[in-house]
């Protein structure tokens, strides 16, 4: 693929890391790291959730400094002192949280930077963004506040932002998260054009067969270590099935084919009972930055798992708001074991046995400065045995979540820990464990393995099929259609805020969800 | 053995703080008596100050501030020490409390006489800060004696805002606002205040083009005055004290008021440059009648009275 | 819809520390609360040298007449009173993440009710039933004073502290219109209430000069600390404050919480507002205003809104005004330099705080 | 009563208005810039102080109201910079700060006066008019507007100014950004500290350049307390203005129509007590944001120091 560009200039590392170790309280997110990032490759750099990987990305984008070590830049040690001077080294970085103003446009976050004295040049921008994007395939309205745009077209418009810097090292943290599986095949195309002309790209996901398909070296990271690395002779060497059992046997330590590829587990939906969950007609009234939702109906009955198909920013977020009580709906109704509870409060839904389990951990499913064992419980401020008449039992809650934490994994280093410590995955699990706790009996997951490591995605599923299992309605929303496809008896499509369709999950299921999300029908 | 003066704000404003300080001082020294002054105390509880001050001795408590006249009294009782309080007449208590409500209304209204035959454009202007009894009585007399002097003269009250005592600005603003209005002499009452009404004057002219005169109340600002002062209403409250501390050695102490007056010259008009000759023969002449009772002035405490005087003399 | 999840977070960067403390915990904050309080009295102490004032004798004067004197430590519990309850409803507010800053504004009108109701009330029944119904009555009044920016807040999202501040303004200018107007003492010349006698007001303790509203302030404080670290409804105040989204997620009922906070709080400030009035002052003047909320509101910070901390800054506050207006006035420095003191203080206790957290954050790194 | 309303009268109330509204505007512009970068100044009154002390006695030793202002301006920086320095380098709380600097000038600047002034309370000789060809030959308005001195102009200037700073300037992109999320301005290659120690040094200028007008041209002396919350309501209308500098002009204007009608109604003979005029402003602004509350939305990182990485 690379290989005729990657040998004329092997050799000549544009960053190089040597020994780069960085503690944060109580952890070393980096434990004596060696990198090494050239032209014309694509890096991928992979590692479980708290590996470290956004902590060496943050070192070679100026946010933080190493401890130990150092960086070296076209062979000169250089210490990255400052965002300003990453840039300046031609160290473009896509972060993995948004680093756009909400409050400004696209076009206005694009020019961020420049001196302060000048007038934006938003002429010279545009002609240069239309070049890129031609190039590039893709299409940004730059005039749209950043706010309005989805959480996807975001991701695009900060890609964009770094190839309009002339980045000669492309970062991107998990990048593809937020991406459909066809902008994510763009995205590997994007790259391998990059490269090509001559820029190195470091590209961190938690998706291998994305790592077998658009990478040209690999290191995996593990506790902070480097614990492997594929170089490109031997990438180029080995098959895509091949790569990802290596991988995973550098990741894990034990031997096994593509980890994804499970098998559906025949399940015993219960088809003459009645549906646990039913909505008719449920609208929802647009607002200045989301969609709104029109006459969606449908059933789950217990122990079926209903997916949500759709192009992120089409109302999955509203439909499981409504459904949870967080957004007061127009019309329709919300059925649970046939009783009415459109009308009924968050809480009063949740203790009913309606869970909801969002996908913005920290802006809503946490509250980041409060410790790891609160948060268990903050759905259950008030409930015995954690609250006797109104009086915390410090005990009972540090017991219980002791249990919680050794029963979901999460890795903390103590209960009294600030959840937003934590890395992405161990929140997830902080999460899942509050709301599949006792009680449940129809639970939605939004995106349940966003950002989430290959181990921790394979376990949140497992989760999700064991809840179903239990008797309990699922309804599970994800951009990702391999996951919806794995997981799934029904599939429904969502577009514009509309249920343009619904599925079995039958062979052809992929095709057809296809055609509906093009706008085609089933 | 020594006696203590409590004032809201420091002794340097050349009116009731100064006036106060400097009257004790004197007569502690005249009857051979330490005074302690504690200055800026503020409009807040000062039963800590009165308490220290009677614990270090004082033998007499001079609460000298409208404020201080609910504190004060309970302190006396609780201690067992002599105070003096401002502005509670029906608060006297033999050998405990004593009252002196002071009021320049008589020098007042012989300021309105003079305002009155002096005033070119025959229109005058009352400004103040705020609107404490001590003040009402001064400018309803001076509106009295102004109508009395000539029914003809305009004239024009207005109160810059509710506390504005330190409001400098707010001073200058109404009182350049007054003085549009047509006034060529104003009639000053505001602590801080009051110096950005000087400032107005001096730096302001009258309809006519000419000076625009000021007169103030209880200090004397001739010191610091840059020509445009032309007369105040000066208290002098050493005989009050004076008395005081005689009533205390006599055991009469709170069984009278203490009054001020044109008649001991503690209340007393200030003769200026500004002031022709004649003029201010003529407002002798009206002191004495003031004096004889030939001239009645009543004071008029309240707020709401003073401002129904000002209109109904407005029309 | 970033409504205001700005101050907030600030907020709880104080909060994360709830949990229990350790002796040790406790020793080492008095010596980071002692030692900045030195380095502010040798800062002060380079001014006061420069008006020509000897330093030492000025502290040896607040130190005696604020604090080691018998008359001085009680004048300084008595001014604590109403401190005490101010800085109880800022840590309501506070730690739910809302920004009351019109205490001065509710304290104002919970005094000017509680002095035009008690002396009626005693008239006609018990005394400690009068003062009874004269606290609730001041409380509920600056409930109902803080309702506006409590529903603008709960239901429009208008940040509090424009409207706080405003309503402070206004509650100012509406306390002196009802001295004046409709509750001023008819037997006196000057414009003040009705003067509550000095036998009806909250007793004294035992044989000294300490207002019992000291006990009550310290009830109020310590209360209010073990419901917001130890009850359910504390801890949902709490998530309030730091993360209003995860409340709404949590089905807290983010608009009533709001709601009950502000009227907490306000409440809290209109007792404190009571307590002056019945325990100590007897009446309000027309025109008064103490302004301690101004001075309170760095206190409770500095407390990382932990109650018992905020004890000790009340009482080092009031021994600092006590003292410093006695030493002003013996060594002849104008009182205004009290000020100045205080905020030295505040800014060194910041500094020491701030030099702190790094110094732990480095150690544990 | 008819002689009571003439032109001059008017025109005085109108001239007084602005007067009084100048330094909330000014006040109020600084705290807006603060506010825009994310920086909650309550220490704003603080620096109006050391504005109107330090800009009276530049005015006064050196005769030049234009060397007051100066040193105004440079007194209010002087603060903003301890504030700058605490605050916004390391990170303190902007409260707490904030008011302790209050606090601190309220004394300092009190002190200082009491034992240079408090025996002589100079006075300033009028501030001279800019008078402005024509338009000051219109009747009652013509001199209530347009016979101010040039700083008043120079004010008002200064509200397009900022207007055309915050919507058309890479700074007023860097200002909004440091408010909004200051983290994206940091990986743009912007240092935040410095945006946000810029923003809260031009707070400091304006707001000494507040203050000194206050006391050279508004009242023409310095006295303790001067400002008797200015500053406070600088807060009120940056806050209501919502990062729009002529809004902050119209509150302030707003203030300061109501100070003169006080007076007007005053002298009109219309018996209202003080207090209650003084909450007109109030009032009028309290059932703005009653009747428009939602829109009263501020800057997301308002208040919360930035810190690199900071997790
Ligand atoms: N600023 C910080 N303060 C304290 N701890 C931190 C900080 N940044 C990162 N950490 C910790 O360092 C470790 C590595 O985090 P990092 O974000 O680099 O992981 P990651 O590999 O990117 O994980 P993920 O896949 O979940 O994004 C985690 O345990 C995290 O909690
Ligand atoms: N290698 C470099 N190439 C181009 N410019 C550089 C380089 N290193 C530093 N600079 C410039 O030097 C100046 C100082 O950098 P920077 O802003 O990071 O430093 P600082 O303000 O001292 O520290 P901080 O990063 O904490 O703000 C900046 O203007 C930056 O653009
Ligand atoms: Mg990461
Ligand atoms: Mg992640």
């Amino acid at each position: 693929m690379s290989g005729s560009f990657s040998s004329s200039v092997a050799g000549r590392d544009i960053v190089a890391l040597e020994g780069v170790t960085k503690r944060f309280p109580g952890i070393v997110a980096n434990d004596s790291v060696d990198l090494s990032i050239r032209p014309g490759e694509v890096h991928v750099l992979l590692g479980e959730n708290g590996a470290g990987k956004s902590t060496l990305i943050g070192m070679l984008s100026g946010l933080q400094q190493p401890d130990e070590g150092r960086i070296l830049v076209d062979g000169k040690p250089t210490p990255i002192t400052s965002p300003r001077h990453a840039l300046a080294l031609g160290i473009g970085t896509v972060f993995q949280h948004m680093m756009l103003v909400p409050t400004l446009t696209v076009a206005e976050n694009l020019l961020l930077g420049g001196p302060w004295w000048q007038r934006p040049r938003t002429e010279e921008l545009e002609a240069r963004v239309a070049e890129i994007t031609r190039r590039l395939g893709i299409t940004v309205k730059l005039h749209a506040k950043v706010s309005e745009l989805s959480l996807g077209e975001q991701q695009q418009v900060e890609i964009l932002r770094a190839m309009v810097r002339n980045s000669r090292l492309l970062i991107l943290d998990e990048s593809t998260s937020m991406l459909t599986p066809k902008g994510i095949d763009e995205l590997g195309a994007l790259m391998r054009r990059l490269v090509e002309q001559g820029l190195a790209i470091v590209f961190i996901t938690h998706k291998l067969k994305e790592a077998a398909a658009f990478g040209d070296r690999i290191s995996v990271l593990k506790l902070g270590r480097k614990v492997g690395e594929i170089p490109p002779e031997r990438f180029r060497a080995l098959g895509e099935q091949a790569i990802i059992s290596e991988i995973v046997e550098l990741m894990f330590g034990k031997q096994k084919d593509d980890p994804e590829a499970v098998e559906r587990p025949v399940r015993t939906v219960q088809a003459e009972a009645a549906p646990l969950l039913q909505v008719a007609d449920l609208a929802v009234a647009p607002t200045d930055n989301a969609p709104g939702l029109s006459s969606i109906s449908f059933d789950i009955r217990p122990g079926e798992i209903l997916g949500i198909a759709g192009i992120d920013g089409n109302g999955q977020k509203q439909l499981a708001e409504a459904l949870a009580g967080q957004r007061a709906a127009t019309g329709g109704s919300v059925r649970l074991e046939g009783v009415a509870i459109e009308a009924l409060s968050v809480g009063e839904r949740r203790r009913r046995g309606l869970r909801y389990l969002t996908d913005d951990r920290l802006g809503e499913g946490t509250v980041g400065t409060f410790p790891v064992s609160i948060n268990f419980f903050l759905k259950q401020v008030g409930a015995a045995p954690f609250w006797r008449h109104g009086v915390e039992q410090r005990g009972e809650i540090d017991e219980r979540a002791a249990q919680l934490v050794r029963e979901y994994d999460v890795r903390t280093p103590s209960l009294k820990t600030p959840v937003a410590r934590l890395s992405g995955g161990n929140i997830q699990k902080v999460l899942l464990a509050r709301e599949l706790a006792e009680g449940a009996k129809v639970v939605i997951f939004n995106k349940p393995t966003y950002g989430l490591d290959l181990a921790n995605t394979l376990a949140s599923r497992q989760r999700i099929r064991d809840t179903a299992a239990r008797g309990l309605a699922v309804l599970l929303i994800s951009t990702d259609l391999e996951e919806l496809l794995a997981m799934c008896d029904r599939l429904a499509v969502i577009a514009n805020g509309a249920l343009v369709g619904t599925v079995e999950n039958t062979d052809d299921a992929r095709t057809r969800i296809g055609r509906l999300m093009i706008g085609l029908a089933a | 053995k020594s006696i203590a003066i409590l004032t809201p704000e420091e002794g340097t404003d050349y009116g009731w703080n100064q006036q106060g300080i400097d009257a004790a001082k004197a007569a502690g020294k005249a009857a051979g008596v330490e005074v302690v002054v504690a200055q800026g105390l503020g409009y807040g509880d000062v039963r800590p100050t009165l308490r220290e001050l009677a614990s270090d001795g004082a033998s007499l408590l001079i609460a000298h501030a409208s404020g201080y006249n609910t504190s004060a009294p309970e302190i006396a009782k609780e201690l067992k020490v002599p105070v003096a309080i401002v502005d509670t007449p029906n608060g006297l208590e033999k050998g405990l409390v004593a009252d002196y409500t002071l009021s320049g209304h008589q020098g007042a209204y012989l300021a309105g006489r003079l305002a009155a035959k002096m005033s070119r454009s025959k229109s005058v202007g009352i400004v103040v800060s705020g609107e404490p009894p001590s003040w009402n009585s001064q400018s309803a007399a001076f509106a009295q004696g102004v109508k009395a002097e000539n029914p003809d003269v305009k004239i024009t009250y207005a109160v810059i805002g509710p506390a504005a005592y330190s409001d400098a600005a707010g001073g200058k603003r109404v009182t350049e606002s007054v003085i549009a209005s047509g006034a060529d002499i104003i009639f000053g009452q505001g602590n801080g205040s009051s110096f950005g009404m000087l400032q107005a004057v001096e730096t302001t002219k009258a309809a006519d083009g000419g000076k625009v005169y000021f007169i103030d109340v209880i200090g004397d600002k001739s010191p610091i005055d840059k020509g445009f002062l032309l007369s105040s209403v000066v208290w002098n409250i050493e005989p009050v004290y004076a008395a005081m501390i005689a009533d205390i050695k006599a055991d009469t102490f709170g069984t009278k008021h203490y009054t001020i007056g044109l008649k001991d010259d503690s209340v007393k008009l200030l003769k200026t440059a500004a002031i022709p000759d004649n003029v201010w023969a003529e407002i002798q002449t009206l002191r004495e009648d003031v004096i004889s009772g030939k001239i009645k002035v009543d004071p008029v405490y309240d707020a709401a009275a003073v401002r129904a005087l000002m209109t109904s003399v407005a029309q | 819809m970033s409504i205001d999840t700005a101050p907030t977070a600030s907020a709880t960067a104080l909060d994360a520390t709830s949990g229990t403390a350790t002796r040790r915990d406790i020793l080492h904050r008095l010596l980071m609360t002692l030692g900045p309080i030195l380095i502010a009295l040798i800062i002060a102490g380079c001014i006061l040298l420069a008006v020509g004032v000897d330093p030492l004798a000025y502290y040896g004067f607040v130190l005696e007449k604020g604090l080691f004197s018998p008359l001085g430590i009680q004048q300084t519990l008595t001014r604590m009173a109403p401190l005490l309850f101010l800085a109880a409803g800022l840590i309501v507010a506070f730690r739910a993440g809302m920004w009351n800053l019109g205490g001065d504004g509710q304290f104002l009108l919970g005094a000017v009710t509680a002095a035009a109701s008690a002396p009626v009330l005693v008239q006609i029944m018990p005394s400690w039933l009068a003062l009874t119904f004269s606290f609730l009555i001041a409380m509920a009044v600056a409930m109902i004073w803080s309702l506006i920016p409590a529903l603008l807040r709960a239901y429009q999202g208008v940040n509090e502290i424009i409207t706080t501040l405003m309503m402070t303004f206004l509650g100012t200018s509406l306390a002196n219109v009802l001295v004046k107007l409709m509750f001023r003492d008819p037997s006196t010349t000057v414009p003040q209430t009705r003067t509550l006698p000095v036998e009806d007001r909250l007793p004294r303790l035992f044989e000294t000069t300490i207002t019992s509203g000291l006990l009550l302030g310290l009830a109020a404080i310590i209360i209010v600390h073990l419901v917001m670290t130890r009850t359910a409804f504390g801890l949902k105040l709490r998530i309030v404050g730091a993360n209003p989204r995860a409340a709404v997620h949590a089905g807290l009922g983010v608009s009533g919480l709001t709601v009950t906070v502000f009227a907490i709080s306000a409440g809290l400030a209109g007792l404190a507002g009571a307590v002056d009035i019945i325990g100590v002052q007897g009446n309000v003047r027309a025109d008064w205003n103490p302004a301690y909320g101004l001075a309170v509101i760095p206190a409770v910070f500095l407390a990382r809104m932990n109650g018992f901390a905020a004890i000790g800054f009340v009482f080092l506050l009031s021994v600092l005004s006590i003292g410093g207006e006695s030493a002003a006035r013996r060594l002849g420095v104008p009182n205004h330099f009290t000020l100045v003191l205080v905020s030295i203080v505040l800014i060194v206790l910041a500094l020491a705080e701030y030099v702190d957290h790094r110094y732990n954050q480095s150690r544990k790194a | 009563m008819t002689g009571l309303f003439s032109e001059v009268f008017l025109s005085a109330l109108l001239f007084g208005a602005v007067t009084a509204a100048i330094p909330l505007l000014l006040a109020g512009l600084g705290e807006q810039m603060s506010e825009k970068a994310g920086v909650l100044n309550i220490g704003i009154e603080g620096m109006m102080l050391a504005g109107a002390y330090l800009g009276f006695v530049g005015a006064f030793y050196s005769g030049s109201l234009w060397l007051g202002f100066l040193t105004g301006a440079a007194g209010g920086v002087a603060v903003a910079m301890i504030m700058a320095l605490l605050c916004v380098r390391i990170g303190l709380n902007q409260i707490v700060i904030g008011i302790a600097l209050t606090l601190g000038l309220e004394g300092l600047t009190a002190l200082l006066h009491h034992f240079q002034f408090s025996r002589s309370y100079p006075r300033l000789p009028a501030a001279d008019a800019t008078i402005i060809p024509l338009l000051s030959d219109i009747p009652v308005i013509g001199p209530a507007f347009f016979k101010h001195h040039l700083i008043v102009y120079l004010a008002v200037a200064l509200v397009f100014g900022m207007g055309y700073l915050y919507r058309r300037t890479q700074l007023g992109l860097n200002l909004q950004a440091a408010g909004d999320k200051p983290a994206a301005l940091d990986v743009a290659g912007i240092d935040v500290i410095r945006t946000r120690t810029i923003a809260v040094l031009t707070t400091g200028a304006l707001a000494g350049l507040g203050g000194a007008y206050l006391a050279n041209v508004g009242a023409g002396l310095f006295i303790p307390f001067i400002t008797n919350g200015a500053g406070f309501l600088g807060i009120v209308l940056a806050m209501l203005a919502r990062g729009r500098p002529v809004w902050v002009l119209f509150g302030a204007l707003l203030f300061g129509v109501c100070l003169s009608l006080t007076t007007a109604m005053q002298v009109a003979g219309i018996n209202i007590p003080t207090d209650v005029i003084q909450m007109l402003p109030f009032l009028a602004v309290m059932i703005m944001l009653v009747l428009f509350g939602r829109r009263a939305s501020l800057p997301a990182a308002l208040g919360i120091p930035y810190e690199r990485g900071a997790r």
